[in-house]
């Protein structure tokens, strides 16, 4: 069996055997097992990877796996990983595992929640690790909707509503990359009978500039929707608001990522000319979500909101990054989702498990929790700064990667955005500030409402994992970074 | 003399046609219908297709009709007149008709049909028994068969429905 | 140059990172104490390299050819944008770097020694102590920097243990507050300083100091063109280098953190807001010192005019305030506003390049001084219990060895020969004059403010008359007033230290003497500000009250800081939150989000409106399916045959 | 005309012989034992269903009037497997009916009678056939939809079908007329040789294409489909809208691409326009509905209209998905149904909302739901999403990128009413959720079956290929 | 009669009837109305068919047949729907087609 197989063989086995677990103790080892092999599997394959590289494997991809599917559409299942998609699945991997630890008190269906948890972040695993559109878009979907019965089911608030929103715009989305991916099936090749969704056979075709130009944007918003792309980030705040800890952690860290990598890999590598032609309206696009979200953060008092719309800026800045279509803006874009994914999906457990001690989220009702739960209180805080970028944590590598990249061009409109762009830092430094002064620090407010006791085993574990890896890319990013870099180049030959 | 006869029967089957879906006598209606059958199998006798004709002054006229007329009296009281239907139900209706027509005369006309075949046409018992029954080309056994298939499921569903249910 | 004779350099900023990893992942297990001994035993260690380094590098072997080289003492990759621009972490010693390892570690050992006494008590002493060795850790690295990237790295970090270091007190709203301004208000400055770098390396195309300071490299003649709003390129990246500087260091308009900073422990004001970091700005425009001179002269000239306007504000302001820390905190702007006053006067050359030497000398000995009477100040309130002078006076009695140490540092800063702050100010005053007569009035004005408020504030204290005081005051413990002491010796002697031998912009020693043309009516003008001050308030008396009734409306604005804060305040609550964010989001939620509703909505609306369609009417069924075929055949035979 | 002829009749013969057995095992059962007839007639027909899956022979019968090739078969095999899962599905609704029928074998002889009418019609080659195959599908079945006695919307449903059915097969008459007039024969291989495109033949074309399009229920001919639905029993409504639907899109493709292929402009526009009528009223009518049959009967209409999007092609791949796509929405429409049918019985309650919190107590019977309903909405990696995927595909090689985008707008519309029943079973809570049910081995079987097709069929790409290989176009 | 009398006359009666049954179809209230508005339709359709078998295809008899073919389902048709007809009276007492109208949009 192909190395990366088991990428997705482990969580449906997983879910295999969860269907036939009993209890509730055993629904919770078993997920943890299975994404904890998952996680130490991905580092295997990180080790693999690297041995192959070393070896002299120049090839795009690495491990290749093509089964022939259904012969009359030549669709094949092709698998493959380069550094990019890589580095994502190591991240799927660790917000996933983290994601059943800090699930570990599930109280309401566990098991149906596991089941959709997994079936959720086995959609993402096989959607990074597939290289042809087909089963890419396949997997995309698939893990869109578990999150309608994660949200729906598991969450809060308005959980109906919001679980309704995400669904429908994250589908409706994927209904325009379905015509675009079609698009680039149909223009795959001049001759009818070996038209493919492989994505390098379609690197290879010369896709007429006016056929660029009507799939770009349909392939580029259709990610780009999951990416938190202004004005069409709405389902974002309202989506993690209402999920549960875990979902909104697989959300934002990982689901949103896809968006990205999407952007990157079918949007602006396969159609690199309409790309560079249209990339101004949607670095003015992105450029708006940047700093949109920023300052939308800024007035919000639930935690989850100020989160939320802080994803939206710092996916657009993702997004902001990849247009600017040179090795170190796009690298800056890799690192930049990587980072957000482990960031956001800290601080999104962190708030789980605030909320589980207090019971709300409204940061107006809580003031002083570093007195009572420090642990928590550091970690919030040190997601806070990798939120706004602080060197020695991950946020701050690839903020500047993008910053510089984006600093390549000269000429006055790339300057005036990325002006605008680096600008969000100081409102980031804004928000996030004001959350940890008025959450963690100054007087304990009412806290005999609180619930004591600082985080739990599990809770802690989550969150040292987390920390660890996000500080571990923020002070030795060359590796990371070399490696991306890599992979990035061939990207990068397409759209210069 | 068969033109008179043509044009007759024509014009008994267009006043008649015209009578049974505006009559508010419901059972009148009926018996304007039976003049239409009758008519029109006139006009398939005048076309030589007597079989047919007779096919279709038993069936229908015999049939149907009779169905038809029972049923009026079993739903309605022979004196009942219907009301007289809606202006605007009718103008509508009779626009979308009368275009539908117009329409289909227009198309009808300009269409260039083949020249009227002269030969003789053989509608003889015989070749009707044959041909009914025969397998080959030009044979009719195969839907003479389904027929009957459908002529029994349509007797069971009749009677499913018809039967009083127990108690 | 690559000297692998320095590498134990790298060692300093590194001892004291491992010192805080210990200490901070101690996981509060440590006992207080055993944190605040081992994080002291490290600084120990570093300030012993430090000044090996020192001797070594000034006296032994780091000038060559009459002139002082640069070494790279170690260097790593640490992340590559591009094939040329990387960010390295590395080592870089000149004189000015290896000057701020003497004053960082100076200071910081004191610090770390006089805590050990002075947060004995407090809650958080080991996470104190952590972030003491973090920001020394930063502060170190910054200083030692090899590229403009790694002290961007090092600036945010700094900035970090500053708002850590503010916020210790984090159950006071307060101190909360000070801390998020101070880290908001620089964060804001360091985002014209990360455009600033930005474009140079875009210019010069490398983060590399070496590269972009040589004075006969190429990195200089680049960026020459007129680029924006009739500046050359090269003069806006370096004025929003310089941004980034003044929000450091306090410049006007971005000083408004500092005196808030004054919520944190006062060792912390003593180590971080008057000694080191807050003359990051001073070191990174020396760094960049022949850029500026040489590429950009126009902006180094808007540096010393800024310096020299803040200083004069500061000083204004110093004299109208209460709270002695605060008085501390305006001096403090003002005297870095000399520092960079007189950077800005500064030229490259020989005895030209007298004020980029005379603003270092001044930096190396205000860091004594401030450090000094910050810690003074620290002990006094230590012993009242208050920050605030109206609370105080008469402490000589009770406090003998704080208030000479008091006085030690407050004739230093006066400028009263032969202290420390006479010659390096002296010598800032002396390029002043030739370079700019404006700049020097000015600075010379602030000389005699300064001399007047300081005795203000050490009259106040140590003089006047008796408080009621909840307990007697007593004299600091010993660990306290070995700190006094030790920096009361070095305020007393670095202004003996030949600086223009050692520290000069390009690197060639020259020789500066004393100019009594100008030290003359210099002294005389602190003598009298002394005097001004020693009647107004050695005494409790009406005069102060009288004379700031005299002063009127500039008194009232002076002591209101001049409205700057709340002009911040107005514009990040009213302007950023009412009038940008909640709107924003109100926008985001009602319009944005809305839009997406509204889709949903018409398609519902839609659907309730053509509900009429399924009638339940059969006949209406029929009229439907027989008009769509009259229709559908019409579209075909006459539209669609075409 | 010997055996071996006879045998490529072999699906119609065996409906036929098992529908008299079954009436014949009934008269031989006396009135207690009756349902003794629902297991017979269950594995009768089970053997009829697997009969059909052995190899035979294709050819030509009854001098043309006739026809067989391996899609035909194959779309045949599909019909019946329907059809057994209709029988599996509705022996609860026959056992609590009881009274109603005097007699099971009545019940099943009409349903195997118009089943042989649709193998007739998708078999037929001339419009004799077709005529007479299209009434027998139709006409018995209105008998069975008025059958519930007790409930008035059962007759209202019936007489809205049957003379609705009786319009629309005037209309087709008169076209198929026509056509006979123009090209001098009834039979499919003529017409096909002879027709050339004059107004009056397209006019025919059109008329004979309402009538199936009625069958379809594509917009405008789609109106009595939610009525009828609703009235009548929900083993009837769900052979309505698989197996007559099914065989009514076969054979409109047939007609389309083996006979009218020369004015592939024309029917192509005209689909065009219909199909992007058809999916979205059924979309917008659907959003509206309460009741599950109504409900489902919408969102049947829409999937009309995405079939239409495959004929449009006229490429050997667009039959291709388009019969693939028939065999799976022959799963997921019947187990949609099979399990509104199983809480109908029980229960009696066909509303959404009745639905609240059904996953608490009958989780499995809601994850077949759930599935089925992902099925038909095409959602992965449950078998729709391929079927719809292919379908999309087959419209994008012919670049109708417009169509394409109008019809994703559909699904993601299709998508929220798809999720309102999910959230009606999985999120909402109800103080009085329908109760626990048991289901009889029958329901039982039947949803599995139904589920695995679901879950299974997408990933066998060979029987794509094979249905594609077996496919032609216009050409 | 083939001599005498153009096919048009037969088409343009038969198109007539056809469409007299369609308005009979839409605008009569009452079931059996409606059916036997449905048999007009069937009717006109069968002298089509007839006509064209006569005048231009006699050598086979196609119309013929499918015309007796029409009558036979025709019949079959008007038995089922009058029993569904009638069984719906006798649930809601009248068979008025505005009345079976208790589903709807």
């Amino acid at each position: 069996m192909n190395i990366l197989l088991w990428l997705i063989f482990i969580p449906l086995s997983t879910v295999a055997v969860l269907i036939f677990c009993k209890d509730r103790r055993q629904y919770r080892v078993t997920s943890a097992f299975g994404m904890g092999l998952q996680l130490l599997f991905s580092a295997y394959l990180v080790f693999r990877y690297t041995e192959e590289r070393n070896a002299g494997n120049a090839e795009p991809m690495a491990f290749m796996y093509s089964y022939r599917w259904f012969d009359a559409f030549n669709i094949s299942f092709m698998t493959g990983i380069d550094a990019i998609s890589l580095s994502l699945v190591v991240l799927t991997s660790i917000v996933a595992f983290t994601g059943i630890l800090v699930s570990w008190r599930m109280e309401k269906l566990p098991k149906e929640f596991f089941i959709s948890l997994i079936t959720l972040a086995m959609g993402v695993f096989g959607f990074f690790i597939t290289i042809d559109l087909f089963t890419m878009f396949l997997f995309y979907e698939l893990a869109v909707i578990p999150m309608y019965l994660l949200i729906g089911i598991w969450g809060s608030g308005r959980k109906e509503y919001s679980a309704m929103k995400l669904t429908l715009m994250l589908m409706g989305a994927s209904a325009l990359l379905l015509v675009g991916i079609l698009g680039l099936y149909v223009y795959s090749s001049p001759d009818v009978n070996i038209l493919s969704f492989s994505i390098y056979d379609i690197a290879s075709a010369d896709i007429p500039l006016e056929a660029q130009r009507f799939f770009f944007p349909l392939v580029f918003v259709g990610f780009g929707v999951l990416g938190a792309l202004f004005p069409l980030h709405t389902w974002s705040p309202d989506g993690h608001s209402s999920a549960p800890t875990a979902v909104s952690m697989l959300h934002a860290g990982v689901l949103m990522k896809m968006g990205g990598y999407g952007c990157l890999r079918v949007a602006m590598f396969l159609l690199p000319e309409a790309a560079k032609e249209m990339a101004w309206f949607f670095i003015i696009l992105t450029t708006i979500s940047i700093v949109y979200g920023a300052f939308g953060a800024i007035v919000q008092k639930d935690l989850k909101y100020i989160n939320a719309y802080s994803s939206v800026s710092h996916c657009g800045l993702v997004l902001f990054a990849m247009l600017m279509m040179n090795q170190t803006a796009v690298n800056g874009s890799v690192l930049q989702m990587i980072s957000h994914g482990l960031m956001t999906a800290l601080f999104f457990a962190l708030i789980g498990m605030i909320y589980e001690r207090t019971h709300t989220r409204d940061i107006r009702f809580m003031g002083g929790l570093m007195k009572i739960m420090p642990f928590l209180g550091v970690c919030y805080m040190i997601a806070g700064f990798a939120s706004l970028g602080l060197p020695g944590l991950s946020g701050f590598v690839a903020e500047m990667n993008v910053f510089v990249g984006a600093f390549m061009h000269t000429d006055k409109f790339h300057r005036t955005a990325t002006i605008i762009a680096v600008a969000s830092i100081v409102i980031t430094a804004v928000y996030i500030l004001r959350v940890v002064g008025t959450l963690l620090l100054g007087p304990l407010r009412d806290g005999h409402e609180f619930e004591t006791g600082d985080a739990r085993w599990y809770e802690r574990w989550a969150n040292i994992l987390l920390i660890a890896s996000i500080a571990a890319i923020g002070i030795a990013p060359l590796w990371l970074s070399d490696a991306l870099i890599r992979s990035i180049q061939p990207i990068i030959q397409k759209l210069q | 003399m068969e033109q008179v006869l043509f044009y007759i029967f024509a014009g008994m089957i267009l006043v008649f046609s015209v009578l049974t879906v505006t009559s508010r006598r419901i059972l009148r209606a009926a018996v304007y219908l039976l003049f239409v059958l009758v008519a029109a199998a006139a006009l398939f006798f005048l076309m030589q297709f007597e079989f047919l004709a007779a096919v279709q002054l038993t069936l229908y006229a015999g049939g149907i009709i009779v169905l038809i007329i029972f049923s009026v009296m079993l739903t309605s009281h022979v004196s009942e007149k219907l009301e007289p239907v809606k202006f605007g139900k009718a103008a509508f209706a009779f626009a979308a008709s009368a275009a539908g027509a117009a329409l289909t005369v227009y198309t009808l006309l300009s269409y260039p049909f083949p020249e009227v075949s002269a030969a003789e046409i053989d509608t003889s018992m015989k070749r009707i028994g044959s041909e009914l029954l025969g397998y080959q080309a030009n044979g009719y056994a195969l839907p003479f068969e389904v027929i009957s298939i459908l002529l029994l499921a349509g007797m069971l569903g009749v009677i499913i429905i018809a039967k009083r249910s127990e108690k | 140059m690559i000297n692998d004779t320095y590498s134990f350099t790298v060692a300093i900023p590194l001892i004291v990172f491992f010192s805080f990893l210990i200490i901070g992942l101690g996981f509060g297990r440590l006992k207080p104490m055993v944190s605040g001994i081992f994080g002291t035993m490290a600084l120990l260690a570093v300030t012993a390299l430090s000044y090996f380094t020192a001797y070594r590098y000034f006296f032994v072997d780091g000038m060559m050819n009459g002139s002082f080289q640069k070494f790279i003492a170690y260097d790593a990759l640490w992340m590559s944008f591009t094939d040329s621009l990387q960010v390295r972490m590395g080592v870089l010693l000149d004189p000015i770097s290896v000057m701020m390892l003497v004053v960082i570690s100076t200071v910081s050992l004191m610090v770390h020694i006089y805590s050990l006494e002075y947060m004995k008590h407090e809650e958080g002493f080991s996470r104190y102590y952590s972030f003491l060795s973090l920001f020394t850790f930063s502060m170190m690295g910054l200083v030692l920097s090899s590229n403009i990237f790694q002290i961007y790295i090092f600036w945010e970090l700094v900035g970090l243990s500053s708002y850590l270091l503010i916020g210790h007190y984090y159950e006071r709203p307060s101190a909360v507050a000070a801390s998020k301004k101070a880290f908001i208000v620089t964060r804001f400055a360091d985002f014209g300083f990360l455009i600033g770098i930005l474009m140079l390396s875009g210019i010069t195309g490398t983060f590399d100091f070496l590269k972009i300071t040589d004075p006969g490299g190429s990195a200089l003649t680049q960026g020459s063109a007129v680029g924006f709003m009739g500046l050359s390129v090269m003069t806006w990246s370096l004025l929003l280098v310089f941004a980034g500087a003044a929000g450091k260091s306090a410049m006007f308009p971005l000083h408004i953190w500092l005196p808030d900073a004054m919520e944190g422990p006062t060792p912390v004001s003593a180590l971080i807001h008057a000694a080191t970091m807050v003359v990051a700005g001073v070191y990174l425009v020396a760094r960049l010192f022949t850029v500026y001179v040489l590429a950009a002269p126009d902006a180094l000239i808007t540096i010393g005019y800024i310096g020299t306007f803040t200083s004069l504000f500061a000083a204004v302001i110093a004299c109208t305030q209460f709270d002695i820390k605060r008085v501390l905190a305006f001096s403090t702007i003002s005297q870095i506003g000399l520092m960079m006053g007189g950077l800005g006067v500064s030229g490259y050359t020989g005895q030209e390049g007298l004020g980029y030497t005379a603003s270092m000398f001044h930096l190396f000995t205000h860091a004594m001084f401030k450090a000094l009477l910050f810690l003074c100040a620290g002990a006094v309130i230590h012993a009242v219990h208050t920050n605030e002078m109206t609370g105080m006076g008469g402490l000589r009695k009770y406090m003998p060895v704080t208030n000479f140490a008091f006085l030690i540092g407050c004739l230093a800063i006066a400028g009263v020969p032969p202290l420390s702050g006479f010659f390096s100010k002296d010598e800032i005053l002396t390029a002043a004059l030739e370079k700019d007569k404006l700049l020097f009035a000015v600075q010379y004005a602030v000389a005699g403010l300064t001399a007047f408020y300081m005795f203000r504030l050490y009259y106040s204290i140590f003089w006047n008359s008796d408080r009621q005081y909840h307990s007697k005051p007593h004299e600091s413990p010993f660990a306290m007033l070995f700190a006094l002491i030790f920096l009361s010796a070095a305020s007393i002697v670095s202004g003996f230290i030949p600086f223009s031998r050692l520290v000069t912009p390009d690197l060639k020693p020259f020789d500066s003497h004393i100019h009594w043309a100008v030290a003359i009516p210099a002294i005389a003008i602190a003598a009298a500000g002394i005097l001004i001050a020693t009647l107004m308030y050695r005494k409790e008396s009406g005069l102060p009250a009288k004379t700031a009734a005299a002063f009127g409306g500039l008194y009232r604005a002076a002591y209101r800081k001049f409205y700057i804060d709340e002009i911040y305040i107005f514009i990040t609550k009213n302007v950023i939150f009412r009038y940008i964010s909640a709107p924003l989001a109100w926008f985001d939620r009602n319009v944005v989000d809305n839009a997406m509703n509204s889709i949903a909505a018409l398609t519902n609306l839609t659907s309730s409106r053509i509900k009429g369609l399924q009638s339940g009417q059969l006949q209406q069924y029929a009229y439907v399916m027989v008009t769509g075929v009259i229709i559908v055949v019409l579209a075909a035979l006459y539209f669609m045959n075409a | 005309m010997t055996l071996d002829q006879f045998l490529i009749m072999r699906h119609e013969l065996l409906i036929i012989i098992a529908a008299v057995l079954i009436v014949i095992v009934e008269l031989m059962n006396s009135d207690e034992h009756k349902e003794r007839v629902i297991p017979f007639a269950v594995m009768v027909f089970l053997a009829v269903t697997v009969a059909g899956f052995l190899p035979i022979d294709t050819g030509i019968l009854f001098g043309g009037m006739y026809r067989t090739d391996e899609i035909t078969i194959m779309m045949k095999n599909a019909l019946n497997i329907g059809v057994f899962i209709i029988f599996l599905q509705s022996a609860a609704w026959l056992k609590k009916h009881k009274g109603t029928f005097r007699s099971y074998g009545a019940f099943y002889f009409i349903m195997l009678a118009s089943l042989t009418g649709m193998q007739y019609l998708i078999s037929s080659g001339d419009f004799l056939m077709f005529f007479i195959g299209t009434e027998l599908a139709t006409i018995p079945i209105a008998a069975l939809v008025a059958m519930e006695k007790a409930r008035e919307r059962s007759g209202e449903a019936g007489v809205k079908l049957i003379l609705s059915a009786a319009l629309s097969s005037g209309i087709t008459l008169f076209g198929i007329s026509l056509l006979y007039g123009s090209s001098g024969s009834i039979f499919f291989s003529d017409i096909a040789r002879s027709f050339a495109a004059d107004d009056l033949q397209i006019l025919a074309l059109l008329f004979v294409f309402a009538g199936i399009a009625f069958k379809i229920s594509i917009v405008p001919f789609h109106l009595w489909t939610a009525d009828v639905y609703e009235g009548a029993p929900v083993s009837v409504t769900s052979y309505l809208s698989v197996i007559s639907k099914g065989a009514a899109v076969f054979i409109l493709v047939f007609l389309l691409y083996k006979v009218f292929y020369t004015v592939p402009g024309i029917w192509m526009n005209v689909l065009y326009a219909v199909s992007v009528l058809t999916m979205t009223i059924g979309n917008l009518f659907a959003i509206r509905q309460q009741n599950l049959k109504r409900f489902l009967a919408f969102s049947s209409i829409a999937q009309a209209g995405f079939v239409l999007l495959g004929i449009i092609c006229g490429t050997q791949l667009g039959f291709a998905s388009v019969v693939y796509f028939l065999l799976i929405y022959v799963f997921s429409q019947l187990g949609a149904f099979g399990v509104v049918a199983a809480i109908s019985n029980a229960s009696g309650k066909e509303n959404i909302d009745d639905y609240n919190g059904l996953y608490r107590t009958n989780p499995k019977m809601s994850l077949v739901m759930m599935l089925s309903l992902f099925s038909l909405a095409g959602i992965p990696p449950v078998a729709g999403f391929f079927a719809k995927f292919f379908l999309f595909i087959a419209a994008a090689r012919e670049g109708y990128y417009i169509l394409l985008l109008i019809a994703v707008a559909n699904v993601t519309v299709s998508l929220y009413y798809y999720l309102l029943v999910v959230k009606a079973m999985f999120i909402n809570e109800s103080d009085d959720p329908i109760a626990k049910i048991e289901n009889d081995f029958y329901t039982k079987a039947g949803l599995a079956v139904c589920t695995a097709g679901i879950l299974a069929i997408g990933f066998f790409g060979t029987l794509f290929d094979y249905i594609n290989s077996i496919s032609y176009g216009v050409k | 009669m083939i001599e005498k009398i153009g096919i048009e006359n037969l088409l343009i009666l038969s198109a007539l009837m056809f469409f007299i049954g369609v308005y009979g179809f839409l605008v009569r209230k009452n079931l059996i109305t409606m059916l036997m508005s449905v048999e007009l339709i069937l009717n006109a359709v069968n002298i089509n068919f007839v006509a064209f078998n006569r005048y231009f295809y006699p050598e086979k008899l196609q119309g013929h047949f499918f015309a007796l073919f029409v009558i036979a389902v025709a019949a079959t048709e008007v038995a089922v729907a009058i029993a569904i007809i009638i069984s719906l009276y006798r649930k809601i007492r009248t068979i008025d087609v505005e009345k079976a109208s208790e589903m709807k949009y």
